[in-house]
C-alpha cells in the first residue's frame, strides 16, 4: 500500500508534502545535481528582492550544538534575474515553485508580488515577514507587529493574480505567534510557512569576538525543532482550516511526521540541505514508510494528530 | 542526477595514516575519483547520525588511485571536533562523502613552468595537481611552508616530482626560516616561472598574489573558507571578486572558487562588502549591468 | 599563574562563577555526592513556593536534538520546610546559596522574600519571572509584560533586607528581552540571570501524541545557548554596568568563557547536571585553564570582551 | 564525596555479548560493583562527547563480579538511538557511568520463601536478587515472561538459581502462552511463596501487585519510568506513592524507588496528580503534615 501523499496549500496542489525551505536550496539547480527535482512537493525559492543585493559581510556561518548560525542578508540577483534566469530553469525540469519574496516596505511588497504573478507556472508566492521594517524606529521585522504584518500581507495578496496562493512566513521569536497568524490569515493569506530562524548569537571562544559578523545571526537546525513544532501546534489549535507549511530542524521523515502530527500539511527541509544535498528525497522517502507503516491511507489524515487526544497513548 | 557533477556517497575507509602532524584517510569512492580533477574538493559529514555537529567539513582531494574502482585520499590536522572524530575512524568505517565539488585548476595548454606554492594543509590540492602538470609536459617547482617541520606537507613526494623544492617554516625547524612568500620571488627567476599556483590561508594567498604580480606572472590561487554546504545553496562562503567584466561580485568559494585568478579577488576586502560591489548597498547598476546578469550561467 | 575568579553580583562576593541554574541541582544535596559543594560559586537552589506543590502529571520530560523539554510545574515542599530543611544543609556543607522564588501574584512573592530574608546565610534572592500570572487573563508569564514583571521585582526588593541583592531571571521569549532587563533594573534589581528555559514542544512519533503532558514544555541545554547568548550580549550592551548570570545550555569551560565574552559575570550549570553530574567541577576546572591559557589576571577582565572590538580579530 | 552514593566513572568496556534479543555490556568498575545491591542501577552516557542526545540513559544491574577490581554488566535491548550506540560499543571502549542508583530491594531477614516476576528486560535485576535470597537461605522461584521465546530473560541461570521456574510467552513461543500474572498466583500457592519481587512495565507491576495482595503476600515492585537524571535533582520521574503516613506524595523514582512496595504505588494514577496529592491543586494541608515534611529526610 501506498499513502496519498497530495497535499493541498490553498488553491494549489503538490504532489508530496516534501518542499525546500527558503533559502536553503537556492533555485533548485544545485540540489538538481543529487537528487530528482521534479519528484519532492516544491521547491521553495530564497528569498528575492527587487533589486540585486549583495548581503552581508563574512563571516556568515557559525556551527552550534545541532545547529547553525547564519547571517547571509538576503543575497541575490533581484527580481528580475530571477524571473529570467532561475525561475525558467526549475519549471523546466518539472519543479514546482513556491516564490519568496522579501521587499522593504508594503509597496516593495506589492511590486514583487505583481512581477512574480505575471510569471507564469510559479505555485505560490511566499511572503518573507522577517526583513526588517525600515519605517520601523527600533528596527523591527514586519513579523514583530502583527499590524505592519497585517499590511503587507494584504497588499501582496492585492497585487498577487488570484488563484495563486499567498503564504506568509512567520517568526517563531514574536510576542505571540497565534495573534500573528491571525493577523496574517485576517489579511487574507492562504497559508502560513512557519518558521523562520531565530535570532541567535555566538561568541568564537578562540578569538572573544562574534562568531558571524554583526553579532546576531539566524538560528536553524533541529536545535530549533522544538520551538517550531511548538508554533506550529499552538497556530493549528487556534487556526485549523489553515494550511500550515511546517519547518525548523528538520531532518528525518520522522521528523516531518511529527510536525504534520502536530499540524502541518506540507513539510519544508532547511539547515538539512546542507549537511545532506539529497535529503529531501531522503525526507520523503522514509515519510512515505512511515506512514505505510502505520497503514495511512492519506498522509492528510496524519495532519493534526497529536491534538485529536489528550497527551499519553 | 548529472554525469559530471558532483556525488554523494557512503565510502567504506581504506585506512587512516599518521604523517607527520597529519592524517591521511583513503576512501572508495569511484564516482568522485572518476570525476576528479586537482584543486577540487570533498566535503565529509562528521560525528555520526545523531551528532550535534550538522556541518560538512571540506578538505581538498590530495590524491586519487584507480584501486578498488577509484580511492580518493584527503589529509587534514586536528583542528576542532569534527576533524577530532575524522582521526578516529578506522578502515572499514563508513564516511559520507560529497565531491568532487569546486572548480578545479585551470591546466595551461602548453608545457610551461609552473611553480606551485602551499601552506600548511593547504599544500595538499598542489600534488595531483602537480602530476597533472607534469603529463602535461609542464615544468614544475614547489615552494612549501609551515609553522615548524612537521607541518610540512610531504616533503619527500614535492621533491620526486618537481624539478626544485624550496621549503619554508616559521621556527627554522626545517628549509629556510620565514615565510613561502620570502623565498618566492627568487624561486619564479630562478626558475623562470611562467604560471604561479597557491593554496593557503588568506594572508598567505594575497602576498603570493602581489609577488606574482611584480614579476608579471599570473596565479591560480585555491582559497579555504568556511562553507556550510560547499554545494552553492547557503551563500555563507562569499568573497568579492572582479569578474571579467570589471564588475565585483559577492562569489560562492565553493562551486564558483574555490580556485580564482589571483588578481581577481579583493583580498584587501575579503570580510567586508566593498561599496562598488553589485547589490552593496547604495549600489546602482547600469540596466546593461542588469541585462549581463541574467544571461550569466549561474553554476 | 592562577586567574582570580572572584565574581561580585551587586552586594554578594562568589569566589568564582559557575553556580547551578535553578531547578537543575535541588539545594545542592544530591550533587554533592559528586562535587565539594563548597568549591563552586553558589547553588541556586529550586523555585520555591509559598505552599507544597505537586506539580504537573507525566510525563514531564522528553529528549530534544541537544536539548531536552521539560514540564516539572514547580514541585516542591514550600518555603517552610525548605528554608527548616533544605537550605540549613547546604549551608552546613560551606556552600552558598541563591534563593529561586516563585509566586502567583506581587504579593505572594514579597511575602516569600521576606521569609527568605530572615534567614541566616543566603547569598542572594533569584526571582523566577517565568511563572504564570494568574491575574493576566491569557495565562501568560510575569516575564511577558515588563510593566508586571517591574511590579514582581520591586515588591520583592521593598520585601528583601537591604544588602541581599536580588536577581531577577528573565526570560528569553519574550517580545524584548532589553525592555525587559531595562524595567527590572529600574524596579531595583540587583542584577539578571538570563535565561528560563524557552517554550516549546515535541510530538512522539510513535503514539502521535505530545511527548510531554499539557502538550508544551520548556526547552533547555545546548540548543538554546544561541538564545541565550544572544540575550546576554543584547542586555549586555544596553545596560553594561548590570551583574548578569549567563545560563543556558553550558556543558563546558568554554561555553562558560562564551557566556563570560558576551557580558555575564557568572554562568549557570543547568541540564548538563543532569548528564554529568559532576560538571559544575569539570565547567569551573576548565573555564580556569582557559583563563590561565590567555594569561588572563582576573576572570572580570573577560567580562563583556566580545563587545570591545568588531568581529572577526 | 560520598562513601556509599553513587560515583562516576570512565569505565571500560570488557565486553558485549548478544543474548537472544538482548545485548549484555561488562563494564569495568570497582566503585560500582563494591557499592552495588540487587535492585540498583546504573546510568551510562551514550552518542560521545558531541552527541546530539544529552542524556543518560538507565539500566538495572544485572550482575556484579570481582575480576579486574570489580565489573558491572547490564542487559538491554535496542529501541532507540542511545541503545543503538551502546550495541556498537566494543571491548576497551570507555563508558562514562554512574551508579549504583536507586534504593535497593529490602531483603527479608527470615529465610522464607520468595517468588520473583519479570517481564523483558525487566527481568535483569532479579538475578542478583536472587543470588542475594539464596545466600539468606531463602527459597528463589522464578516466573519470567516475554513477547517472545527470544525475549525471555535467561532462562537457563534462572533454572540454575531456583526451585522452580515458570515461562510465559505472549505468541506461546516458549512457556506458557498468556501473561507472567496469568501463572502468578498458581505458583505463589504451589511454592508457598512468603513475598513477592517484580519487575518490567507498570501494568504488570500493577496486575503482580493484585495478585500478591489477593494472595496475601506482600510485593516489591522495581518501576521504569523515564528519567533525565536519575540522581534525583531533576524531578521529572515522579509517581505517586502513599507514604507510611498514609499521605500521597509524588516521588521521585530514581532515588526514592526505583523500589516500591506495591500497594504504596498509586498504579491508577500514574501520569496524573492525584487530586489529594500532598501539594496537589486545591490541596490544604494540616499543620501537622507541614511539621512532618520537614522532618523527612530529602535523599
Ligand atoms: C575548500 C577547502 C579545502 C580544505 N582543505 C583542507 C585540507 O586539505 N586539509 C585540512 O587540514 N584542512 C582543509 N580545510 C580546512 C578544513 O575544512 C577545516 O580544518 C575543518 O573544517 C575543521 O573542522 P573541525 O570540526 O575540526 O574544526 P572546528 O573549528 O570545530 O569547526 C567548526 C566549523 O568551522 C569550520 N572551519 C573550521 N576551520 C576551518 C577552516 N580552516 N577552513 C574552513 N572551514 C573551517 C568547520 O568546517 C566547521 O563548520 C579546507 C577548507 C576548505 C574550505
Ligand atoms: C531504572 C531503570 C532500569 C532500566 N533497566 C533496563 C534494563 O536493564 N534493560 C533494558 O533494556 N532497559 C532498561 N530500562 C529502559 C532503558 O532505560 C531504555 O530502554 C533506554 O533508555 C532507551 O534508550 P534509547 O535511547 O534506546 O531509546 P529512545 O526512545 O531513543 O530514548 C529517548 C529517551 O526516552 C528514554 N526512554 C526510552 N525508553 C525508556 C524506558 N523504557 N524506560 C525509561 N526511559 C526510557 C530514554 O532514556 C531517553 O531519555 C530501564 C529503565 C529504568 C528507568
Ligand atoms: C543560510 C540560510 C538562509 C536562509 N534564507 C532565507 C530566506 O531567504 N528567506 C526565508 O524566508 N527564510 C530563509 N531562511 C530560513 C529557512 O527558510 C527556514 O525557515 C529556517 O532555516 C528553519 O528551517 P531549518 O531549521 O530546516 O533550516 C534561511 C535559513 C538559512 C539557514
Ligand atoms: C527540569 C528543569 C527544571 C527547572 N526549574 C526551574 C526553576 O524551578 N526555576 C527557574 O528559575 N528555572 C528553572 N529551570 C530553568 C533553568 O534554571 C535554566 O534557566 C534553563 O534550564 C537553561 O539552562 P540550561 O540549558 O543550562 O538548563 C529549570 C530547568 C529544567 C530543565
Ligand atoms: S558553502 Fe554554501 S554556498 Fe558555498
Ligand atoms: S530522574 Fe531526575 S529526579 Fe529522578
Amino acid at each position: 500500500m501506498n499513502a496519498d501523499l497530495r497535499t493541498r496549500l490553498g488553491g494549489c496542489e503538490l504532489p508530496n508534502p516534501v518542499v525546500t525551505a527558503a533559502g536553503c536550496a537556492g533555485a533548485g539547480r544545485e540540489l538538481a545535481q543529487f537528487l530528482d527535482i521534479a519528484s519532492i512537493g516544491a521547491v521553495t525559492t530564497k528569498s528575492v528582492m527587487l533589486e540585486p543585493h549583495a548581503g552581508r559581510p563574512a563571516p556568515r556561518m557559525a556551527e552550534t550544538p545541532s545547529g547553525m548560525l547564519s547571517t547571509t542578508g538576503m543575497q541575490g540577483p533581484g527580481v528580475d534575474v530571477f524571473l529570467q534566469r532561475d525561475l525558467p530553469w526549475l519549471l523546466s525540469r518539472g519543479g514546482r515553485a513556491i516564490v519568496s519574496i522579501a521587499g522593504t516596505g508594503a509597496g516593495e511588497f506589492g511590486e514583487l508580488a505583481r512581477r512574480v504573478s505575471a510569471a507564469d507556472g510559479v505555485s505560490a508566492v511566499e511572503v518573507n515577514l522577517s526583513c526588517p521594517d525600515p519605517s520601523d524606529p527600533a528596527g523591527r521585522r514586519f513579523a514583530d507587529d502583527p499590524v505592519r504584518a497585517a499590511a503587507v500581507v494584504r497588499t501582496v495578496r492585492s497585487h498577487t493574480r488570484s488563484g495563486l496562493p499567498v503564504l506568509a512566513k512567520l517568526a517563531a521569536d514574536v510576542p505571540d505567534v497565534v495573534e500573528l497568524a491571525a493577523a496574517c490569515v485576517e489579511a487574507r493569506a492562504d497559508g502560513l510557512s512557519m518558521v523562520n530562524t531565530v535570532r541567535g548569537m555566538a561568541v568564537d571562544t578562540r578569538t572573544l569576538r562574534p562568531a558571524v559578523a554583526g553579532g546576531m545571526g539566524g538560528l536553524s537546525g533541529p536545535a530549533i525543532r522544538p520551538l517550531a513544532v511548538g508554533c506550529v501546534y499552538r497556530v493549528h489549535e487556534a487556526l485549523p482550516d489553515v494550511p500550515l507549511i511546517g519547518m525548523g530542524g528538520v531532518r528525518t521523515g520522522a521528523d516531518a511526521l511529527e510536525f504534520m502530527a502536530a499540524g502541518a500539511r506540507a513539510v519544508a527541509v532547511g539547515t538539512t540541505n546542507f549537511s545532506d544535498p539529497s535529503a529531501c528525497a531522503r525526507v520523503l522517502r522514509e515519510l512515505t514508510e512511515l506512514l505505510d507503516a502505520r497503514g495511512v491511507a492519506r498522509a492528510a489524515d496524519v495532519v493534526g494528530a497529536a491534538h485529536r487526544t489528550g497527551p499519553g497513548a | 542526477m548529472s554525469d559530471n557533477g558532483p556525488v554523494q556517497a557512503r565510502c567504506p575507509v581504506l585506512n587512516v595514516r599518521r604523517v607527520d602532524a597529519y592524517y591521511a584517510i583513503t576512501v572508495v569512492a569511484p564516482g568522485i575519483a572518476e570525476r576528479f580533477r586537482s584543486g577540487q574538493f570533498v566535503s565529509v559529514a562528521v560525528g555520526g547520525d545523531h551528532s550535534s555537529t550538522l556541518l560538512r567539513r571540506p578538505f581538498a582531494i590530495h590524491d586519487v588511485k584507480p584501486d578498488y574502482g577509484g580511492t580518493v585520499e584527503f589529509l587534514f590536522s586536528v583542528r576542532g571536533t569534527g576533524t577530532a572524530w575524522l582521526s578516529e575512524r578506522r578502515s572499514r568505517d563508513l564516511l559520507d562523502v560529497v565531491g568532487p565539488l569546486g572548480r578545479p585548476f585551470p591546466l595551461p595548454r602548453d608545457p610551461v613552468n609552473c611553480v606551485l606554492v602551499g601552506g600548511g594543509s593547504g599544500s595538499a590540492p598542489l600534488f595531483p595537481l602537480a602530476q597533472s602538470l607534469r603529463r602535461r609536459g609542464c615544468r614544475v617547482d614547489f615552494v612549501l611552508g609551515a609553522a615548524s617541520a612537521d607541518r610540512v606537507f610531504s616533503a619527500i613526494t614535492a621533491r620526486r616530482i618537481a624539478e626544485t623544492a624550496v621549503f619554508t617554516t616559521d621556527d627554522g625547524s626545517f628549509g629556510t626560516r620565514g615565510r613561502v612568500t620570502d623565498v618566492l620571488g627568487r624561486v619564479i627567476e630562478d626558475c623562470r616561472s611562467d604560471a604561479v599556483y597557491a593554496c593557503g590561508p588568506m594572508p598567505m594567498l594575497r602576498t603570493v598574489t602581489a609577488v606574482a604580480d611584480a614579476h608579471g606572472v599570473p596565479v591560480q590561487v585555491a582559497v579555504e573558507e568556511t562553507m556550510a554546504c560547499g554545494t552553492g545553496i547557503c551563500m555563507t562562503c562569499v568573497i568579492p571578486v572582479v569578474g571579467e567584466d570589471g564588475i565585483t561580485r559577492m562569489v560562492r568559494s565553493c562551486v564558483d572558487g574555490p580556485v580564482f585568478r589571483g588578481e581577481q579577488v579583493r583580498f584587501d576586502d575579503v570580510g567586508t562588502i566593498p561599496f562598488d560591489a553589485l547589490g552593496a548597498p547604495g549600489w546602482k547598476g547600469s540596466s546593461a549591468v542588469r541585462a549581463a546578469e541574467s544571461a550569466r550561467d549561474i553554476a
